[in-house]
């Protein structure tokens, strides 16, 4: 068996160096990684989410941690789409990576504009489209969760974003998530992303209030990582193999064998996202440890292992 | 005072030594690379430790109020600013203060010499030193202390020509992370009013009374303040404490027109800019906006950050 | 400030010792854990699930440990209704706790045949119905995802289960948990219990194979804490409280700070499962905890903490 | 051999000694109520620990193939068998033999002398010595050998007028988990055919035959039941080891006429039968039934399980 491994993988029709991205909310835009790792290797970055307007966020403390996990309620803090192309767009150019935005607001018609605007930068291969942050409401339930929404909005967007890869990000906290899945396919996704984070909460006995200021907030880490990977094999096994359409897994990644697990079970791609704040550079790692795996187990293209959960 | 590039690295445990009931220092050893980087590094930069490699202490030696949250399992890291930094050739070692509060820091304890700990840093931006000042008041609060203590000795080193003043406090006298004062008799600590630490006096104050002034140490640097006869503006506070007390002493310093940086703490949850978790208000153009306590700070001056409680 | 702390609950007509449960499938049949404790000592016991017929349970593996938890798919191995009552209900009779059984079954008829047989036991309190196991299936939707369903199941065992409380256990995996416990509540409980495990998977990549014989499993542990106590307050809050109805909060409780936590969101007693494995014998070091906490804290009566979030 | 009350305790380390690449020796001390408890070990039954309060060793120490498991937060026991029990007066030495495969057993080879961990046992049913037996066989594979090198031990005090004969297999020399044979040269491995242990002398056999006969363990069993001219039910069999081997044994015990008692594995979230996660299937009243490993066994009469593999 020959030594040779490809890594690159094929995602909705880009060709990336390999399956690894960073996501969204955990990697800055660009430049805070650089001081750890080539952020130019990562075989896609996504953004923190993009708004029309910037966002301030959530008092603190936005953060909590939890066993083998973490709580986050940052309330979409954010540049905002102007100062964002005025002053990202360029240090994202010069990433060499595909690049993802990850766009999130408070209507239909703002996420349709800020696609809009972002259809003609050069620069980015992708947008990913935030519909599971807590803190987009419309009529009190939020995008995500209504199949009826995901299919008017991924379709609007869908739209509005030209040759660029539309990607849909799903959250977990839904019944069935075929369903929401589905609806974001019918939609016109290009790709889908899962998971988002798990709305939780975290009690000071000692004050008897919630630890964030906002209350509740999302959990990520390697906590969630079982179930993630289980929503990951669903949506694989009942949409995305047969409407060939791929997936970005995360949710607790922090290893190769993590990242394989995933990969295993239907992700054609995979993200870190909370491990990038424990060890900034994994990602790195995970790439090649990826290509050590393949290499030991005789795996020719590391998109072989996609969906092959025995 | 110069900064050098970030990074990820390895440091070996010098010493981890019990200075008081839950009071620790702790000293690491950097080399190559690693030492590079520490060597640089400014008082009131910080660094962030992954202890989750280490082991917990006996149950029985866990105090009390930590035993149930004592277990959690540790997934981020620790932000520490350091108390020390000394260069030995090519080797760098720093030092750290730390307190046991929770299921980090407990254990922290168990760390041993030779054991070795994945650190990030320096992060941050640390003390400034603006060229017209010639006196700096140090003002602490509790846990407040390393930062300020290794800047009292860098500027005792590096700017002799600065007068410096020191000020200290905390609740009652076990609060004071500090040896000088941990090791001294209940009559000593009464009668004490300063006492001398890296070439500067420093005068004390207690919210209980038993050690130094009955008070705020905020209290004792007004009235330094209003019986000063300098310049104002060759003169710069620094502080590092409670957000509480920070107020007070930005409030002070405003009064008196006097420059004033301070160091603030925030939930981290990355240290390097990359989850927003930091922030920290600040006065922005026409309205407030927030900064990244690990990136833009975390010493601010005083003048820009709106202060909550 | 008096030093008299009283932790004994009212919980749906019963008065309880205290608010701690051990819970369905992680304290055996009562006389496994009596090595470890005085199992009298006790809130309360919940049964492992029990079936009309005795099941053997799925293939091995049966449990895998994750992130700070672990998965289960025991399969409802139980030694079927008959059984139960011949040998085991004279152990519970003896343990001096509050006593309920967990019943489970694949149709209506099922539980509420197992129901009317338990009814006339003098030794039983009440009733949990697991309608929240993904082994049990109907027409493809598990019962406790749809509102409909659980509005008919409850309302069936209500009418077989006389004068014993009926509790109902809901399932995490739903869009909104307030409809389902609503459902619930209009069924006719008398109580929830929350939350039960998380459907999930671990895989490993040297077989590529699912770790559980059964592919995926339940997340159980302090990994999915956060989780359940946002849960516990969202059904305290939008459901429970006007009800006037008791929650029996559950989800990776391993401490009395734990407890408290619960407690605050809105349960009024709560249930230690996972944690039974680690340190048998720790539900009577949460009572402990509880009662040094409420005597710190100066509060009089236990059940004043409940739904005190501020 | 009698049963003793199992319990929660604490055990102090007294020894964690490496003696092999992936194999180490722990000795654990309990005293008062654990000392009681543990004195009445029965070779075969075994305990839960809790490692999670250990540490990690430094990331350059931990074998590649386990670099990405390692870091997993622990939250669950482990279940060890018992290779040694000593008892000291009021106290109780015991000793565990164990592979570093995991999560778990990467922490443990941190801990040293003098820490403290919590530890659930006695648990289970050991193997038992019926009245009739003049000769025991025990078969040992790989990772089987803590238990039956205790029931050897066992045996040579408690009954010396049994026969015991010894029959050890594994992968290659270094998949066995014995100093005696860890210390060899290669010349002198390929050279053993049998060694002394615990008053036992035992052949050796290895798949890949760097060590002893090439070939299975139960080869070497089977080959001596052939030759033996002893009435088949004054002759015991005692093995432990991998899933595989077990079988193989089982088939030659009932092949021969003769009683087997085997050491079972499950994964175990409890071990002691709350969980049921531990099921092991074992013939029935017209079918099969799963029994509990940590309750009803681990040692089982080969008759009565269902062998998988
Ligand atoms: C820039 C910076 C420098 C610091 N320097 C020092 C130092 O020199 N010495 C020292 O003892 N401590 C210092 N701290 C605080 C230290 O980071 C926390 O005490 C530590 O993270 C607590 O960890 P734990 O796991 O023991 O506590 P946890 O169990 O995580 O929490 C226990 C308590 O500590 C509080 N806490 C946790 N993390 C922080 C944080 N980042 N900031 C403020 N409070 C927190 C929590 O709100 C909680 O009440 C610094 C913090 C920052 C942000
Ligand atoms: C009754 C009993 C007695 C045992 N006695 C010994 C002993 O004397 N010495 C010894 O080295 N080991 C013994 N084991 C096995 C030991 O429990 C496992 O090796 C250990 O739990 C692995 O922990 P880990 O965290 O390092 O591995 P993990 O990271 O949890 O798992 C690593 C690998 O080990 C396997 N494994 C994990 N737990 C078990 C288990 N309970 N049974 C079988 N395989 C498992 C997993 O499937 C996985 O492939 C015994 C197991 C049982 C059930
Ligand atoms: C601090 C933080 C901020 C996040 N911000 C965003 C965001 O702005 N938009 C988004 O779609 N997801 C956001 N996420 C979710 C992550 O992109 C990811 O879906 C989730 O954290 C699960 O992956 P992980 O367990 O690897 O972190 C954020 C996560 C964290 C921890
Ligand atoms: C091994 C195991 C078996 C379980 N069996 C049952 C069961 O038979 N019926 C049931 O309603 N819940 C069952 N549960 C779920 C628990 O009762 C509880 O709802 C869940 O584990 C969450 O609590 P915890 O995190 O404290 O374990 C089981 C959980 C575990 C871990
Ligand atoms: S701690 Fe992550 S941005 Fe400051
Ligand atoms: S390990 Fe839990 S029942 Fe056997």
């Amino acid at each position: 068996m020959s030594d040779a491994v490809d890594i690159s993988v094929e995602f909705a029709g880009l060709k990336l160096a390999n399956p690894v991205f960073t996501v969204s909310g955990t990697c800055g835009y660009g430049d805070e990684l650089s001081d750890f790792m080539d952020v130019g290797s990562l075989g896609g970055f996504v953004t923190k989410s993009i708004t029309a307007e910037p966002r301030k966020g959530n008092a603190t403390p936005r953060i909590v941690e939890t066993d083998a996990g973490m709580l986050n309620a940052i309330g979409l803090a954010n540049i905002g789409l102007e100062k964002f192309i005025e002053e990202k767009i360029g240090v994202l150019e010069k990433l060499k990576t595909s690049v993802f935005v990850n766009v999130a607001g408070q209507a239909i018609e703002e996420y349709v504009q800020v696609t809009e605007k972002l259809a003609s930068e050069k620069a980015i291969s992708g947008i990913e489209l935030n519909i599971s942050c807590p803190n987009v409401k419309k009529g009190g339930i939020s995008f995500g969760t209504d199949p009826a929404l995901i299919l008017e909005i991924t379709s609007a967007v869908k739209k509005a974003c030209g040759n660029k890869v539309l990607m849909v990000k799903l959250t977990p906290t839904v019944t069935d998530i075929s369903v929401t899945a589905r609806a974001a396919v019918e939609g016109g996704a290009d790709a889908l992303s899962l998971v988002n984070t798990f709305t939780a909460m975290s009690i000071d006995i000692e004050t008897g209030k919630a630890v964030l200021a906002n209350k509740t907030g999302g959990l990520s880490g390697p906590a969630i990582k079982p179930i993630a990977v289980y929503l990951v094999n669903k949506v694989y096994n009942e949409v995305a193999k047969d409407a060939g359409i791929p997936i970005l897994g995360m949710g607790g990644i922090r290893t190769a064998s993590d990242a394989i697990e995933f990969m295993i079970a239907g992700a054609s791609a995979v993200g870190v996202g909370t491990a990038n704040f424990i060890e900034p550079g994994c990602a790195v790692k995970i790439i090649e440890g990826i290509k050590g795996y393949c290499r030991r187990k005789g795996t020719g293209k590391v998109s072989d292992l996609v969906g092959t959960l025995g | 005072m110069s900064k050098t590039k970030k990074g990820l690295f390895e440091g070996v445990v010098s010493f981890n030594k019990q200075i008081g009931e839950r009071f620790y220092r702790l000293g690491l050893r950097f080399k190559g690379e690693a030492g590079k980087a520490f060597a640089g590094l400014v008082p009131g930069q910080f660094a962030e430790f992954d202890i989750s490699t280490a082991g917990l202490p006996a149950c029985g030696e866990i105090p009390d109020d930590l035993r149930d949250s004592a277990r959690r399992e540790l997934l981020l890291r620790r932000p520490f600013s350091f108390c020390n930094v000394e260069i030995d050739g090519d080797e760098v070692e720093v030092e750290i203060l730390y307190c046991v509060v929770g299921a980090g820091t407990i254990r922290m304890t168990t760390l041993a010499a030779g054991d070795i700990i994945s650190v990030v840093g320096p992060l941050g931006n640390g003390f400034s030193v603006p060229e017209s000042k010639s006196t700096a008041l140090l003002v602490v609060g509790g846990m407040g202390a390393p930062p300020i203590l290794h800047l009292a000795k860098v500027l005792k080193e590096k700017h002799p020509e600065i007068e410096t003043v020191g000020f200290v406090g905390a609740k009652s006298a076990v609060d004071f992370p500090l040896e000088e004062i941990q090791g001294q008799s209940k009559d000593a600590l009464k009668s004490m009013s300063d006492f001398e630490l890296n070439g500067v006096t420093w005068q004390v104050a207690s919210d209980e009374g038993d050690i130094g002034h009955k008070g705020f140490v905020t209290e004792k640097l007004e009235e330094w303040l209003g019986s000063c006869d300098a310049q104002k503006d060759t003169i710069i506070i620094y502080s590092c404490g409670p957000a509480g007390m920070l107020r007070n002493t930005a409030a002070i310093a405003e009064r008196h027109g006097v420059d004033c940086q301070v160091s603030m703490e925030q939930m981290m949850a990355c240290g390097i800019g990359l989850c927003q978790s930091c922030a920290i208000e600040c006065k922005g153009d026409g309205g407030t906006e927030y900064k990244l306590c690990c990136k833009d700070g975390p010493v601010f001056d005083s003048r820009d950050v709106v202060f909550k409680v």
